[in-house]
Parts: structure tokens; C-alpha cells; sequence
């Protein structure tokens, strides 16, 4: 058993993981549930970060990785969240379906 | 040096915020200055670069060459001429402050995308350049400047969440993300399935980032509805830094050209380049046409990309920076129209050419530069690009390209009719010519694509086709 | 790494993994938004285990404070500046709910099914980085661009919060 | 210093005319421009003539570089196109006064001077295409700023020139394409070959529809009618003459060597000899003073073309030589008939007549100048036309018989103009004419001073203009200049010219007036068919056009329409829905952009892993 196999079990659980994300992502209708789904998905893609680390051995750099990531993470939330709080205060809604005003 | 190019914009910001008054008054010309020495610096080293002498980097950031130079130069161009916009537009004293230490920290996240050559550094600067635009874009906190930023944060957050991925992947196959390592370990195992799904999610996070059909639901929204200086920024180099320049980078330096990549290019190219001229014929608002055209003319790039000759590659690096220059210069004149008339809507708008002469000829220059009408600068990358097709027997793609070149003056012509040419609409008699902090750029951008236009024969040597040779 | 270590864990991990994917669909299916977030928080603590389990403990320590503790609290902080949703909509929400998610424990099966098919010569490793090397050094030596770029994105942030979550006058 | 002159010599009346444009409101501020403009052109190519000068930007790879070359003859033509600029513009300052449009005119006359010296500099045949269209535009503008409904001239002259330069165009690309280069002074080609011969043809077409010969010509007698006056002078007489023999002489002296006797050689002498003929035909018929002078204008072209396809020393020295004869003697006429016009208000000869007492000097410029064209010894005409008679004669008796009759009937109508317009009865309204203001008189009269001059003293033009062209191998060691003909020829002309002057008091006789001179020639049996038939324009390329065109218009009506309906209907309605699809499926909903991008990205690893 090699360490690749061994760290299969990961990689199946990092892309249902993200497929629950993506799901969120596409059928949510509430706006803070859309920041969310894209949380979720950073969860996954952390996860992959690391186990990438594990399997090459560059357990350093991955976790410099995940450092820098969950940073620039947080920041993206913040921008999103505030931008979700500037639409609510204009609609009264968090629903996605009112952000449908720039079409064709 | 390089490194300057990035942290000089950090020191920019840390210093007008100190607490002090006058320094506020100070950013509006520290970012024309910085732009200033970014343009004579791209363009100090870009000789160098295209006779091909190595450049020796001090600090962190590695090469230059001169598809890096030429980007910097737009990249320069670009935020100079989005500062002027931004002082037309912006308004308020606070908001305009605070819209130049972001247009500040988006170059600085633009300038260090260039210049790095490891992927996790790609992926920081650009969340760094395209964190700064969602903000700029949602700056004026109006309903559609909103809808359109969550937009693009939303699917921006999805493309770099795949490329991370697809970083994680490479990660445990090479043991690093430099461009080299990673290019090395993709070269041993091309056709493995596991290289091939990260090749597949880099590559689309990359398209998503470009607005490439049909990643690009996100793009002609949050061009149009931008304020005005930031779509300029936006569409003239943000997403093609970000997106194009990143593909064009990855694919020469890491990916490599393979059949199954040059194949992708070019159907996504075509998608792009026919249904973004479609889309854009019927549209009624000026800056959602520009937003579709953009779509159009990045599909014109991969198809140069997709070829894989010297030719093609330089061709696209060259319909890149002309793309800079003319979507800029017709999104500056939108911004000018719409400042004056207090519309976007072509058919509210009618013979503005005679009540804004100035952004009416200069529009007409960009549209016939857009289109491909000799001898300014879009023909020739046009034509090289189609040449390069053809030369390298996509023959159906190459007359692809010409047909939309067809929609592309169609769409245009268009847009001239309804909103410069003709009668002067009710509503529109008493419109003057935007002042100079939007003539000016018109003109500036005006001068480089006719002067690039016609120093073609000189710059063919000299520049363009040294870029296929790094 | 010792592969017998590996071995050992290997059930642990699994428990974790579920702990971690049940946390995930909590958070994109719990009614309330507050709920969600918590669940994600929840996550997030799960993850930082199963790091510090894979000896990545400053990764971890990151996760557990910035993402178990920073976002949920930016994320309740939202959440309260939004009114709580009427009788009416947590009824409608419900029938979505329901409506919308069944596919999710199809789609959940699908991706698992078909990657257990997914095949392949196993690649070979790299060679590993030299023992010892310490993230402090990594981060100030070759990494030290991601950091200046960290602070940058640090700033663009602090702009997002001055002029998206600022009053006007 | 000479490169930067050939630049001047093409920016410089460039830059004035805009100058032109911009003060074209203001009447006299703009006319002092014009004249400044054409003062500074004189002088730029006073400097140029006699030197030798080349410049070459190379500009792109495929053969358009910007190559200007001066020398002997292009500096001559310079120099003889800045001088009837500089004279006509000094003529339509009374001329232009009150007229509308003048600003207009001055504005085009430069810009013609700019595009001629460009022209005649020009040593790529793309370059020069670039001029010689310049000119056609110029050509449309002067003639449509005319009377009212001047433009259908315009547009009939800017068709026929227009279809005679695609032709150019032609074989522009095909002598570029057997020559392997676009510089005139590189190419040498031979008549030998099918593809260069070809190639010939299609400049010979270009340059003698120019310079006004048949069949390319129609377009000049209604210009004559409807254009302002000076155009006349200016374009047919002069620029256009100079230019397409300009040109014709250069394609057979240097692109192409034509040989005495090869069959180009005879193709040119015969359309030479009918462009004479038939258009002195028409000529000697026309009762308007302007329209003859027209029909003057193609047929003395048909001598220049007939001296030059001799392919002979003799012929082609005496073709050049015609050529500034023409432009000067024909710029003349014109300009008499211009004060006539402009001191009576009409140019219709039966409502002139006993000028000569009123307008002496006007009268005396006519009379030179007609005997110049007449070809009558001592004036310039006659020296070139015995020249080109010796070139004929060496080649057939045929062609020396040609231009002989056509001599006979341009003396001919010549003695029925003068007689009708200067003799004769005053008629009520032109009792009190008086004579034209100086600044119409002085360029009349130097024109007149140089038909003498340039008669009396041939060395002058023939040494230093026309011989220096051909140069010494070309010439055969001889020398034209001087009063050494062969006694037959001059004895022939002289018998020649008695005869008309015994036809005219004949024609005289018989229909009682000048004006009817020519009535027994016109009325003659058979011919008076012809003439009605000329008249109404059945041989007249245009016309005819014009006929086939309505015709075909008829039958290819339904096509027309279907092609449109497919064009303006099918394809816009096709592509609308395209659009209509394409926008529709944007609905601004972000589940469905993010579906798009997923599907895409899946795509995208569908192909990778497919195609590798």
C-alpha cells in the first residue's frame, strides 16, 4: 500500500466536498448561501493543498500555500459580504433572482 | 527594476494614507507619475528584451521578456488614462481618493502578475488584481455597479478555486509551481489522465477569467455596468492581464501546445469571436456593446494563440495590446457621452458627432481599428492573425475571422450611426464636448493607434516577432 | 512519512472526512443563515484537525483562527445587519429546500461512483523537500512574494470595508 | 537640399490649398492664398528643373516604397505645370471674382498642383496611381463646383477617367508583376512576350485616356459647357496633357523600349491618327466658341500620341515637343475665350462677332495662338507638327496623310471661329463690350509671347526642354532645333493651309456667314449622317454605356431584386436572429452563467482527454 493509495480515500472526499459546494452554488437563491457554497469550496480546495503537500513531500510549502490562501480567503469574503450588504440595503431581499436587471 | 513595479504602488498607498491632508490632493498625481515611469520603464527595457539579452533581476521578481514589457507598457497606458477618466468621473473628493488607492493596488497586483513565473504567485496577484476591481466596481454602490461586481466575484471565485486546484494537483506531481518545475514534470506524463484534469481545470479557470464564450456571463455586466473609470481599467487591461495574458503565459511557458490544446483554443476562439460580434449587433446600450466586442476581439487572440507559430502567438501578443489601446480609447468616449448626456442608451443619443467632435472622430478611429480598416493599428494584428491561421492551415477558422470582422463593422457602424452620426436627437442640443480630462486621453490613445498603425513595417521586426522567441 | 503511520490513521481520516462533508452539507442546507455559518465554522475546525493530524500545524493553527473564527464572525455580523426572514419566506424557503436539494445526495453518489472507477498508472513522486525545512524561512525566503502580496490584498481589503460597508452621508 | 525640395514641391501646394479651404469664404483673402500658393510652387520648381535627385523610403515589403525621382523631364513637367498654374490662377482672379464657389476652386486648383507635381515625381507606379487618382478627384470637384447641374459632367467624366484607370491599375499590377518591382526607372520589360504587351496595352489605355484620346474623350466638350472656364484651361489643356504624354512617353521610353515598326508602335500611330481626325471632325461643326475648342483638345492629342508611337527620333521629339506646344497654345485659346465669355456672357458663336475692333488685344492672343495650333510658320505649332509629319513619313504615307487632312480641317475651323467671333457684324448686344481687365490680359499674353518665342526661337525649347529627355543615344546624333526641314513637308503644309483658307471663303461664299464656313463639310453627303449621329451621342462611350446599362438594368431588374432580398433581407434577417438568439440567452440569471462555465470546463477535459 503506497502512500498514493493511501491518500486516495482524500482526493474522493475533496471532490464531493466541492460538488457540494458547486451544488449550493447553482441552486441557492440566497445571496449570503452563494458566500457560503464558494466557503465550502475553499474548504475543499485547502484540503487538496494540503494532501498535495502530503503526497510530494513539500509539506512547508503547501502549508505557505493554505497560509497565503486563507488570507486572500478572507478578504474575498469580506468584499463579498459587503457587497451582498450593499444590494440588501437597496432591494430589502437577499434573493439572486433580483440581480437579474443587466440582461441580453 | 522590476520589483519596483510592484512596490512602488504599496508605498504609494502607505504613504497618502498617513494622516495628513495635503497628501490626499497628492495621489491623483502620483498615480499619472507612477504611470509615467511604469510606461518609460516597459519601454527603457523593451529593446533589450526583443534582441533577446538576458535581464539580470535583483529582487524577487524574475524575468523580463517582451511579451512582460509590452504588457507593462499597456498595463502603463491603460492607468494612466483611467486616472484621467477616473478625475472626470468620479465625483466626490473621498470616493475619488479612495477608487485611486485601488486602481493603485490593481496595478500593483497587474504589474506582479506579469512578472512572476511560479503558479501559487500568478494565482496571488491576480486575486490581488481582481479583489481591487470588484470593489472599484461596486465603488459607487449603485444597483447595477453591485449586480455586476457579485457577478464577477462569484464566477472570479469559482475560476481561481479550480486553478487552485489544479495548482494543488500539479503541487503533488512536481514539488513546486514554478513555471519550469511544473513544465518539466507536465512534459513526463502529457497524456496522464490525472495531468490532463489539471491541465482542464487550470485552463478553464483561465477562460472563465478571460470572458471567453461561454465562460463569460459575468463580463458584459460588470463592463457595463461599472463606473466609468473602472470599466475603462476593466476592459482595457484588468481581464486581459488577469485572463488572457495568463493563458497566453501558461500555455507557452508551462502548458505547451498540443493538438487537444491548440483544438480547445480554437473553438472557444470561435465561439468568442462570432457569438460576442452576435450578440453585441443588437444590443442598445453603448458600453454593453464595447463588453460584448471585448468578448469577440479575446476570441480573436486565442485563435492567434491556438496556432502555435511564431507568427500567430506574436500576432495575438500584438491584437492584445492593440486591444488595450482601442477598448480603452472607445471606453473613455463612452464615459464622454455619457458624462455629457447623462445616457447610455444608443437610441436616446443621435449626431453627437457635431456637438463632440473630438470623441467622435476619435470613436470612429477605434471602431475602424476594431474592425480591421487599414492602416491603423487592429487591421495589421487582424490581418496577421488571420494570416497566421491560414498559414497554418486552419483555413476555415481564418475565414471565420474574416466574416466577424464583417459583424464587427457591422455592430460599429451601428453604434456610429446611432450615437455620433445623424440628426441631433430632442435632448441632445445643448451637449458639449467633455473636458480635457477625457479629450486628452481620446486623443493620446487616438495618436498611439494610427501611429502604431502606420509604423507597422518598423515594429514588425523590431517588436513583434522577437515575441515568439521566449 | 512513515507509510504503517499512514495505515494506522487511515480510519481515523475516513471518520473525519465524513465529520467534514456532514459539517458541509449542514452549511449549505441549514435553514437559517446563522445555523449555516456555524456549520461551516464547524468545518472549518474539522479540517484544522485533520491537518494538524497530516503535520501541517501552522496551516491548521490559521485555519482554526482566521477561518473558524474570522469569517464566521464577518459572516453573523452580515447576517444580523439583514432582517430575519417572515414567516412567509421560511415557509417558501422550506418547499425549496426540499425541492431544490433532493438531487444533492444523487449527485453526491455520482461523483463518488465515478471516481472509484477512475483509474490510472500511478504517477511517480517527486523527490521530497530536504528535511527540516522550516515554513519561517520558506515564507520570508522563496515565498516571501506571496507575502508582499498577502499585504496588498490585506489593503485592497481594508478598502473593501471602507467603501462598501461605510455609511454615507 | 534637393530631396527636401521634391517634398516641398508636393507638400507645399498641398498645405496652401487647405489654407485655400480654410479662408474659402473669405473671396479675396483666399484668392491671394491661391496666388501665393501657385508663386511659391513656380519658384520651388524653378529650383528643381535641371537637377537630378532621387529619394527612396522604403515603406512596406510588397512593393509600395515611397521613391520620388527627379530628373530632366519630370523636373520639366514641374516646371511647366507651375507655370499655367501660376498663369490660369492668375486669370481667374477677375475671372473667379464673382463667383460662386471660388474659395472651392482655388482650394482644388492647388490641390491638383500638388497632386500633378506628385504625378510627375513619382517614381513608383503605385505612388503614382496614388497621384493620378488624386487628380480624378480633383477633376470631379472642379467640374461639379460649375454651373448648376454640372455634376452629371462631373459624374460622366469621372466614370470614363475612372474606367480608364482601372485599366491603368491593371496593368500597373501586371508590368509590376513581370518586372519584378513598382519602380519605374528599375523595369525594363519587352515587348516580345504576351503577358508584358498586355501590360502595355493597359498603360497606354491609362495614359492617352488622360491625356484625352479617343475613345476616352467624351466627357471633355460637356466639361467645356458646364465647368468654369479656367478648369478648362487648367486641367484639359494643360495638367492632363502634360502629364498623360508625361506618362505615355515614359512607359514607351523607359518601361517598355518600344521599336520603330513593331506592331504597339503602329496600334498607337493609328488610334493617334483617328483621335485626330474624328475629333476635328466634330470640331470643325460646333457652333460654340468653348465646345470646338474642346474637341481642339482631344484632337490635338491624337498628334503627341501619333509622334511618340512613331517610335522614331523625329516623331517622338516632335510629340513632346507638341505636347507644351498644346499645353501652352490650347491654355491660350481657352483663356481668349474666357475674357470673351466673361466681357459678352456668351460663348455661343452665333451671337458674337466683330470682337476684334472691341477687344484688340484679346483678338491679337487669338490670332497667334490659332495660327499656332493651325500649324502656320512661324509659331511653335507648326515646328512641332513638322516634326512629327517627318516621323510620320517615315513610317507610311498613310498616317502623314492623316495628319495632313487633319491639319487641313483644323485650319479649317480655326478661320471659321476667328471669323465668326472677331469679324463679321457687331450684334446689338455686345455693343458696348469692352476689353478684358489686365490680369486676364498678361496671362494671355505671355502665353502668345511664347508660342512665338518658342516658334521663331526652337533651340530654346528643343535644347533645353525636349532633347534632354530623349538624351544623346536616343536621338541618333541628330538635332531637331533650328529651321532645317525638308522642303516637301513645309511645302506641303503651306499648299495645305491655302486650301483651307480657299475652302473657308468657298464655305463663306455659300452660306453667306463665318458661322456657316463649314456648313458644306458638315452637310456633305454621308457625312451629314455621321454628324447627326456623333451628336447624339452614339459614339460616345458614356452614352452608349449608358444605353447597354439601362438595357441590362431591365433584364437584370429581378436578379437585382432577389440578390437584395437575399442581402438586405435574408442575411440581416438571419443574422438579427442569431443576435436575438444569442442575446436572449443571456437572461442576467448567475446559476445559468455558472452552469455555462461548468459545462465549459467540463468540456474542456472532455477534450483534453479525448483528443490526446
Amino acid at each position: 500500500m503506497n502512500l498514493v493509495s493511501l491518500v486516495m480515500p482524500f482526493g474522493v472526499f475533496v471532490a464531493l466536498l466541492a460538488a457540494v459546494g458547486l451544488y449550493c452554488l447553482i441552486v441557492t437563491r440566497d445571496m449570503l448561501r452563494v458566500i457560503l457554497a464558494l466557503e465550502v469550496i475553499t474548504k475543499a480546495v485547502t484540503l487538496l493543498l494540503i494532501v498535495g503537500g502530503l503526497v510530494s513531500g513539500h509539506m512547508a510549502l503547501a502549508q505557505a500555500f493554505v497560509i497565503t490562501l486563507i488570507v486572500i480567503e478572507v478578504v474575498v469574503i469580506v468584499a463579498a459580504a459587503g457587497i451582498v450588504i450593499a444590494v440588501y440595503k437597496h432591494t430589502g431581499t437577499l434573493d439572486i433572482r433580483r440581480l437579474r436587471n443587466l440582461k441580453g | 527594476m522590476p520589483s519596483l513595479l510592484v512596490i512602488l504602488p504599496l508605498l504609494a498607498v502607505l504613504l497618502l494614507n498617513l494622516p495628513l491632508n495635503f497628501l490626499r490632493r497628492l495621489a491623483l498625481p502620483a498615480a499619472l507619475l507612477l504611470a509615467l515611469y511604469q510606461a518609460a520603464f516597459a519601454l527603457g527595457v523593451l529593446p533589450a528584451c526583443c534582441a533577446g539579452c538576458p535581464t539580470q533581476e535583483r529582487w524577487f521578481l524574475n524575468a523580463l521578456d517582451p511579451l512582460t514589457s509590452v504588457l507593462l507598457l499597456a498595463i502603463a497606458i491603460v492607468a494612466f488614462v483611467s486616472v484621467f477618466v477616473l478625475r472626470a468621473t468620479a465625483g466626490e473628493e473621498r470616493r475619488e481618493f479612495n477608487m485611486l488607492n485601488l486602481v493603485f493596488l490593481a496595478v500593483a497586483g497587474m504589474n506582479g502578475l506579469v512578472l512572476v513565473r511560479d503558479l501559487f504567485s500568478l494565482y496571488v496577484f491576480l486575486e490581488l488584481a481582481s479583489i481591487a476591481s470588484f470593489i472599484l466596481i461596486a465603488a459607487h454602490r449603485e444597483m447595477g455597479g453591485l449586480e455586476g461586481a457579485f457577478k464577477y466575484l462569484v464566477m472570479s471565485a469559482l475560476a481561481t478555486m479550480m486553478m487552485l486546484a489544479s495548482i494543488a494537483l500539479l503541487l503533488a506531481l512536481s514539488g513546486s509551481t514554478s513555471f519550469g518545475a511544473v513544465a518539466e514534470a507536465l512534459q513526463a506524463h502529457a497524456r496522464h489522465g490525472y495531468v490532463l484534469t489539471a491541465l482542464g481545470l487550470f485552463l478553464g479557470g483561465l477562460l472563465i477569467k478571460s470572458g471567453v464564450m461561454p465562460f463569460h456571463g459575468w463580463l458584459p455586466d460588470a463592463y457595463s455596468a461599472a463606473p466609468a473609470a473602472v470599466s475603462t481599467l476593466l476592459a482595457g487591461i484588468v481581464t486581459k492581464v488577469t485572463g488572457v495574458y495568463a493563458l497566453i503565459r501558461l500555455v507557452l511557458d508551462v502548458f505547451g501546445f498540443t493538438p487537444a490544446t491548440q483544438q480547445l483554443l480554437l473553438i472557444f476562439g470561435a465561439i468568442s469571436v462570432v457569438a460576442g460580434a452576435l450578440a453585441a449587433l443588437g444590443q442598445s446600450d453603448m458600453k454593453r456593446m464595447l463588453a460584448y466586442s471585448s468578448i469577440s476581439q479575446v476570441g480573436y487572440i486565442l485563435l492567434g494563440l491556438a496556432t502555435g507559430t511564431g507568427l500567430g502567438i506574436a500576432a495575438a501578443v500584438f491584437h492584445l495590446f492593440n486591444h488595450a489601446i482601442f477598448k480603452t480609447l472607445l471606453f473613455v468616449n463612452a464615459a464622454a457621452v455619457e458624462k455629457q448626456t447623462g445616457t447610455r442608451d444608443m437610441n436616446q443619443l443621435g449626431g453627437l458627432a457635431q456637438k463632440m467632435p473630438i470623441t467622435g472622430v476619435t470613436s470612429l478611429l477605434a471602431m475602424f481599428s476594431t474592425a480591421g480598416v487599414p492602416p491603423l493599428a487592429g487591421f495589421w494584428s487582424k490581418l496577421l492573425i488571420i494570416a497566421a491561421l491560414w498559414l497554418s492551415g486552419f483555413h476555415g477558422y481564418a475565414l471565420l475571422g474574416i466574416g466577424a470582422s464583417l459583424l464587427t463593422l457591422a455592430y460599429f457602424l451601428s453604434l456610429q450611426r446611432r450615437v455620433f452620426f445623424g440628426l441631433v436627437r430632442a435632448g441632445c442640443e445643448n451637449v458639449r464636448e467633455a473636458g480635457w480630462a477625457l479629450t486628452l486621453p481620446s486623443l493620446l490613445l487616438a495618436a498611439i493607434l494610427v501611429g502604431v498603425g502606420l509604423a507597422l513595417p518598423w515594429l514588425i521586426g523590431t517588436f513583434l516577432l522577437p515575441v515568439k522567441g521566449f | 512519512m512513515d507509510p504503517t503511520f499512514l495505515k494506522q490513521q487511515l480510519l481515523m481520516n475516513i471518520i473525519l472526512m465524513g465529520a467534514m462533508l456532514l459539517g458541509a452539507l449542514a452549511t449549505v442546507m441549514l435553514r437559517q443563515l446563522v445555523k449555516a455559518a456555524i456549520a461551516l465554522a464547524f468545518t472549518s475546525v474539522v479540517l484544522c484537525v485533520v491537518m494538524f493530524k497530516l503535520n501541517a500545524p501552522w496551516a491548521a493553527v490559521f485555519e482554526l483562527s482566521v477561518c473558524a473564527g474570522l469569517i464566521t464572525v464577518v459572516f453573523i455580523s452580515a447576517v444580523s445587519l439583514v432582517k430575519p426572514a417572515t414567516e412567509e419566506e421560511r415557509a417558501a424557503h422550506i418547499r425549496f429546500k426540499t425541492r431544490r436539494y433532493f438531487l444533492l445526495p444523487l449527485v453526491l453518489l455520482l461523483v463518488g461512483v465515478g471516481l472509484s472507477y477512475v483509474t490510472g498508472q500511478p504517477l511517480p513522486l517527486p523527490a521530497a523537500e530536504p528535511a527540516g525545512t522550516e515554513l519561517r524561512s520558506l515564507l520570508w525566503g522563496p515565498r516571501a512574494l506571496d507575502l508582499l502580496g498577502q499585504v496588498l490584498v490585506l489593503l485592497a481589503g481594508v478598502w473593501g470595508v471602507v467603501m462598501l460597508f461605510k455609511e454615507e452621508k | 537640399m534637393t530631396n527636401n525640395l521634391m517634398y516641398f514641391a508636393i507638400l507645399l501646394p498641398a498645405v496652401i490649398s487647405l489654407l485655400a479651404f480654410a479662408t474659402r469664404k473669405m473671396g479675396k483673402v483666399c484668392a491671394a492664398t491661391a496666388l501665393l500658393g501657385a508663386v511659391v510652387n513656380l519658384v520651388v520648381a524653378i529650383k528643381l528643373f535641371g537637377q537630378t535627385a532621387a529619394v527612396h523610403v522604403p515603406w512596406t515589403s510588397w512593393g509600395l516604397d515611397f521613391t520620388l525621382r527627379l530628373y530632366s523631364f519630370s523636373g520639366f513637367i514641374v516646371l511647366a505645370a507651375a507655370g499655367f498654374a501660376l498663369a490660369i490662377t492668375l486669370y481667374s482672379l477677375p475671372f473667379m471674382a464673382k463667383r460662386e464657389h471660388s474659395g472651392l476652386f482655388y482650394f482644388q486648383l492647388l490641390l491638383s498642383v500638388a497632386f500633378a507635381n506628385g504625378a510627375a515625381l513619382a517614381d513608383n507606379l503605385i505612388l503614382l496611381l496614388f497621384f493620378w487618382e488624386g487628380l480624378l478627384i480633383t477633376l470631379y470637384g472642379l467640374i461639379a463646383i460649375g454651373r448648376p447641374g454640372a455634376w452629371k459632367s462631373a459624374m460622366k467624366a469621372l466614370v470614363l477617367v475612372g474606367v480608364s484607370d482601372v485599366c491603368m491599375m491593371f496593368g500597373i499590377a501586371l508590368a509590376g508583376h513581370f518586372a519584378g518591382t513598382m519602380q519605374i526607372s528599375k523595369m525594363h520589360l519587352v515587348l516580345t512576350e504576351t503577358g508584358p504587351t498586355l501590360a502595355f496595352l493597359f498603360l497606354i489605355i491609362g495614359a492617352t485616356a488622360k491625356a484625352g484620346a479617343l475613345p476616352f474623350h467624351s466627357w471633355i466638350p460637356d466639361a467645356a459647357e458646364d465647368a468654369p472656364l479656367p478648369f478648362m484651361a487648367l486641367m484639359p489643356a494643360a495638367f492632363e496633357k502634360l502629364l498623360g504624354i508625361y506618362f505615355l512617353a515614359r512607359i514607351t521610353l523607359d518601361m517598355f523600349a518600344l521599336t520603330p515598326g513593331s506592331w504597339c508602335s503602329t496600334l498607337l500611330m493609328t488610334l493617334g491618327a483617328i483621335t485626330i481626325l474624328v475629333a476635328v471632325m466634330m470640331a470643325l461643326i460646333q457652333k460654340d466658341y468653348k465646345r470646338l475648342l474642346a474637341y481642339h483638345a482631344i484632337s490635338q492629342v491624337g498628334y503627341m500620341i501619333l509622334g511618340i508611337g512613331t517610335a522614331v527620333p523625329a516623331g517622338i521629339v516632335g510629340g513632346l515637343f507638341h505636347m507644351i506646344n498644346h499645353a501652352l497654345y490650347k491654355s491660350g485659346l481657352f483663356l481668349s475665350g474666357g475674357s470673351v465669355e466673361r466681357q459678352t456672357g456668351t460663348t455661343d458663336l452665333s451671337k458674337l462677332g466683330g470682337l476684334a475692333r472691341q477687344m484688340p488685344i484679346t483678338f491679337f492672343c487669338f490670332f497667334v495662338t490659332a495660327c499656332s495650333i493651325s500649324g502656320v510658320p512661324p509659331f511653335n505649332g507648326f515646328i512641332s507638327k513638322e516634326l512629327i509629319y517627318d516621323g510620320a513619313l517615315e513610317r507610311g504615307g498613310i498616317f502623314y496623310a492623316a495628319a495632313l487632312l487633319g491639319s487641313f480641317l483644323t485650319a479649317a475651323s480655326f478661320l471659321k471661329l476667328g471669323h465668326s467671333a472677331y469679324f463679321g457684324k457687331v450684334s446689338e448686344a455686345n455693343k458696348n463690350v469692352k476689353e478684358a481687365p489686365w490680369a486676364m490680359l498678361v496671362p494671355m499674353l505671355t502665353i502668345a509671347g511664347f508660342c512665338i518665342l518658342f516658334g521663331v526661337y526652337n533651340q530654346l525649347p528643343l535644347h533645353k526642354l525636349i532633347q534632354p529627355v530623349l538624351g544623346e543615344h536616343r536621338l541618333e546624333g541628330h538635332d531637331y532645333a533650328g529651321w532645317h526641314f525638308n522642303i516637301m513637308l513645309v511645302v506641303g503644309t503651306l499648299v495645305v493651309l491655302a486650301l483651307a483658307l480657299l475652302n473657308h471663303f468657298i464655305g463663306v461664299k455659300r452660306s453667306g456667314s463665318g458661322i456657316g464656313a463649314a456648313d458644306h463639310i458638315h452637310y456633305a453627303p454621308g457625312l451629314h449622317q455621321a454628324y447627326d449621329a456623333a451628336e447624339k451621342g452614339w459614339f460616345d462611350p458614356y452614352e452608349l454605356g449608358l444605353t447597354l446599362a439601362r438595357g441590362v438594368g431591365r433584364v437584370t431588374w429581378g436578379v437585382d431584386r432577389f440578390i437584395n432580398w437575399v442581402s438586405d433581407g435574408l442575411a440581416v434577417g438571419v443574422t438579427a436572429m442569431f443576435s436575438y438568439l444569442v442575446r436572449s440567452f443571456h437572461t442576467g440569471s448567475l446559476p445559468i452563467y455558472l452552469w455555462w462555465a461548468i459545462a465549459g470546463v467540463a468540456l474542456v477535459i472532455i477534450l483534453l482527454v479525448k483528443v490526446n
